[in-house]
């Protein structure tokens, strides 16, 4: 059902957690399956330094969550804006049909966490 | 690894006994039971006897009221687009309840794209149909009610007796699907009084793959398949022999072991206990009104995959009522018909006992469940601050 | 006494190696498919690489298209039905012949008696169909072609890869029921173009009680069971998994050893020289175009129940043309529509080799044969004299 790497991600997540201090807050939400996903940001000089994340969420939904905390981290806000979707999912090594969705979720997460740090740096 | 199996609604090992039973099928009792010659007389035999072995198991009257099916789900199929077939020239109307297996949820959904009328009952927060709801619900044009005998997912038993005294009260078909009760509750079709009834074996200690449908003598039901003249011509093709035979075992080893059950519902308690000892965890499904093997929670801020997937590598085999993985990524509609939120409804845990679990089992679960729990809340925007 | 089988046209003996890879199935590896911990993760593998077997044994482009069905009667009742409802805006006009099997004929006729329109081709004298007849037949109206790759009461081999050549032009999609070619003669779906194809595990050495429906990526078919979301939502229940493997295994096995058909068809040419050697006995079905396991004469002034009981008395196998036993008391209608006269087809008998044959078996039976008949002609009224 799941690859290798979504089943270490799911088990060992990375970047669990919470910054206090974060330059940026996205969350969303999947009405459909009801997962809640929210990724925070530390910032400095257009590099993403830090990104931390909660998720409630089946299987590849905390996947998807640890993997994109590791791809954006050391980005630039416009790198980390070009992350897909479809790069989350297959940077997991693809995920199953059904849970294409999860993925959009990482992508949109950090996404809106972007747009928190730039609307609070106006 | 330890490895705890406590997924027993969604299938049972097979009985070793049973096995035995099935295994002079695939080796010299070949035959076809159709066949003339003895090869297929031999065989013939052992059919109609599996058929005698289920037929005493549910009490019924006589053996040709047990018709084999490929499983649970065909028989649901059968006896629903069966009855309604053959009944269309009086009405159109089935009554089911909104906490049915996909077997018959789905069937009735298919009727009513046809044209058919389905009424689907509400439950209450236990999971039990409201019988007042039903007497208003029969009319003129009713021709079944279909309401199962115990719910896979909350394990709640429904008050078939009653369902039927009202339903003969208009002539109306009933039936059951008793793939859940049956070898855990006592399934007598006498008793129960419905028409007809569901039985699938490998939830049982039989084979997956069969299962069959009691239809009481004299009830209208048309084939659905079309072919050969086995079973009765209700349901045609080469029969699933050493599958039947297996059937007819597990059956019987089924209906004469409802002792064994007085300890599972111990060990069911003491699951039930261990869990709730968790902050924000809930038991679903009703508390006396329950399988002696179910154990369903609900565990706030954590979703149920998630938690299938922690269990499994610590050895523990469990599923959620989440339906994430199944196709669908809907809540469970049982679990959302019986008022829970949909949030709570993602984060539930069912737990389902077998003969073979020990309390060194349970003991492994009551120890592992809270740890899987308490990292996966860690990880919850829900959960805390 | 001494046992011969020369029934294999309705069922074979299970091969004790596909036994084998069916038996864990029966033991540790019980999960079921559909469940997401590792007891259910590890049992769906095997389902997949035994529907990637049977893809690759028909050769199928896609492992997707293979359903498991029950068997082949269920197979040919999906592909037949499936269609009729997922086309019955298009069109309803199915083509079939006069001499297929129940499963196909029966369901057939049910969509007859729903108001669609049903064409049965004629054979000629050999239990061929006219493929004249065909073309002047397809219509707008022309949804489905369903015709038997191989006759099972008389092995005779149909066209069709012509019957698909003219489809094709129309647009029509093509079924062909392979439940007896596959395993003797090469069953390719992409040589035969067909879009479904109906195989079913008991006649090649595997178990009873499974068989699969190949149907080509982006066919229309309608689900005529549901359910559970299993065999891509087309046929929901918890899968025969143990059958599954068999199935697999068997696939594999058929596919590899057309070798063997070779041996086969000599001896079943000496049969049927050795039959033919008594007098007012006549070859029933094409002298080339037959499988190879396929004997069927007529043997004049006596009936068939009553060969066969006889034959079983020396310990063979076989059977008739004569649906005497089946439920029905008509002569085999593949027969009567090859225009043998009501006696002649009431006197049919088939022997049908299998893998475990031998020469000697062979010599057995054309001992006991002539005795047989000449003791049953000496009862009969319209014998001699
Ligand atoms: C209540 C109920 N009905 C029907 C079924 C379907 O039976 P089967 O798995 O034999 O198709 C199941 C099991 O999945 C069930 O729990
Ligand atoms: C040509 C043909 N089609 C269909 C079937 C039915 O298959 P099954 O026995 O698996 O239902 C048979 C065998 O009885 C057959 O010979
Ligand atoms: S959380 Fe429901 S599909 Fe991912
Ligand atoms: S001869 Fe007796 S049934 Fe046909």
């Amino acid at each position: 059902m799941y690859t290798e790497k979504v089943m270490d991600h799911f088990q060992n997540p990375r970047n669990v957690g919470e910054i206090k201090d974060a330059d940026g807050v996205g969350e969303v939400g999947n009405v459909k399956c009801g997962d809640i996903m929210r990724i925070y940001l530390k910032v400095t000089d257009n590099v993403i330094k830090d990104v931390k994340f909660r998720t409630f969420g089946c299987g590849a939904a905390i996947a998807t969550s640890s993997v994109i905390t590791e791809m954006a981290v050391g980005k630039t806000i416009e790198e980390a804006l070009e992350l897909t979707n479809k790069q989350v999912a297959d940077e997991l090594g693809g995920l199953p049909p059904v849970k294409m969705h999860c993925s959009n979720l990482a992508a949109d997460a950090l996404k809106t966490a972007i747009e928190d740090y730039k609307e609070n740096n106006k | 690894m330890k490895k705890v199996y406590l997924d027993h609604a969604a299938t049972t090992p097979l009985n070793p006994k049973i096995l035995e039973t099935m295994l002079p099928f695939y080796k010299d009792l070949f035959g076809n039971p159709s066949s003339v010659h003895s090869f297929g007389r031999e065989v013939k035999k052992h059919v109609d006897k599996a058929r005698n072995q289920v037929a005493e198991a549910i009490n019924a009257d006589y053996d040709e009221e047990v018709i084999f099916t490929s499983g649970g789900t065909e028989a649901d199929n059968l006896a629903i687009l069966g009855v309604a077939a053959a009944l269309k020239d009086k009405g159109k109307h089935i009554i089911t309840s909104s906490v049915e297996h996909h077997a018959t949820l789905d069937t009735c959904d298919a009727l009513a794209k046809e044209g058919y009328k389905v009424t689907r009952l509400s439950v209450d927060e236990y999971g039990v149909i409201d019988l007042d709801e039903l007497k208003s619900a029969i009319s003129e044009d009713t021709i079944l009610i279909t309401i199962m005998h115990a719910n896979n997912e909350v394990g709640t038993i429904q008050p078939i007796k009653e369902v039927v005294d009202i339903a003969k009260k208009h002539n109306v078909y009933v039936h059951t699907d008793a793939v859940q009760s049956f070898g855990q509750i006592p399934v007598d079709v006498n008793q129960l009084g419905v028409d007809l009834l569901t039985i699938s074996a490998h939830k049982i200690y039989g084979p997956k793959g069969i299962g069959a449908l009691y239809v009481r003598k004299g009830t209208k039901l048309k084939n659905t398949a079309h072919g050969g003249g086995q079973e009765s011509k209700i349901r045609p093709g080469t029969e699933n022999v050493a599958g039947i035979v297996g059937l007819g075992e597990a059956a019987r080893l089924a209906s004469t072991s409802l002792d064994e059950i007085k300890d599972m519902e111990r060990k069911r308690d003491r699951l039930i206990e261990g869990l709730l000892k968790m902050e924000d965890v809930k038991l679903n499904g009703h508390p006396s009104k329950r399988l002696p093997s179910n154990v369903n929670v609900s565990i706030e801020f954590i979703e149920g995959e998630a938690l299938i997937l922690s269990l499994d590598m610590e050895g523990i085999a469990a599923s959620s009522g989440s339906a994430c993985t199944s196709g669908s990524l809907d809540p469970s509609h049982v679990l959302m018909h019986m008022g829970l939120s949909h949030q709570t409804a993602h984060g539930s845990l069912r737990l389902t006992l077998g003969k073979g679990n020990t309390d060194e089992d349970i003991d492994y679960v009551l120890d592992r469940v809270p740890k899987i729990v308490e990292r996966l809340r860690s990880m919850s925007p829900l959960y805390g601050n």
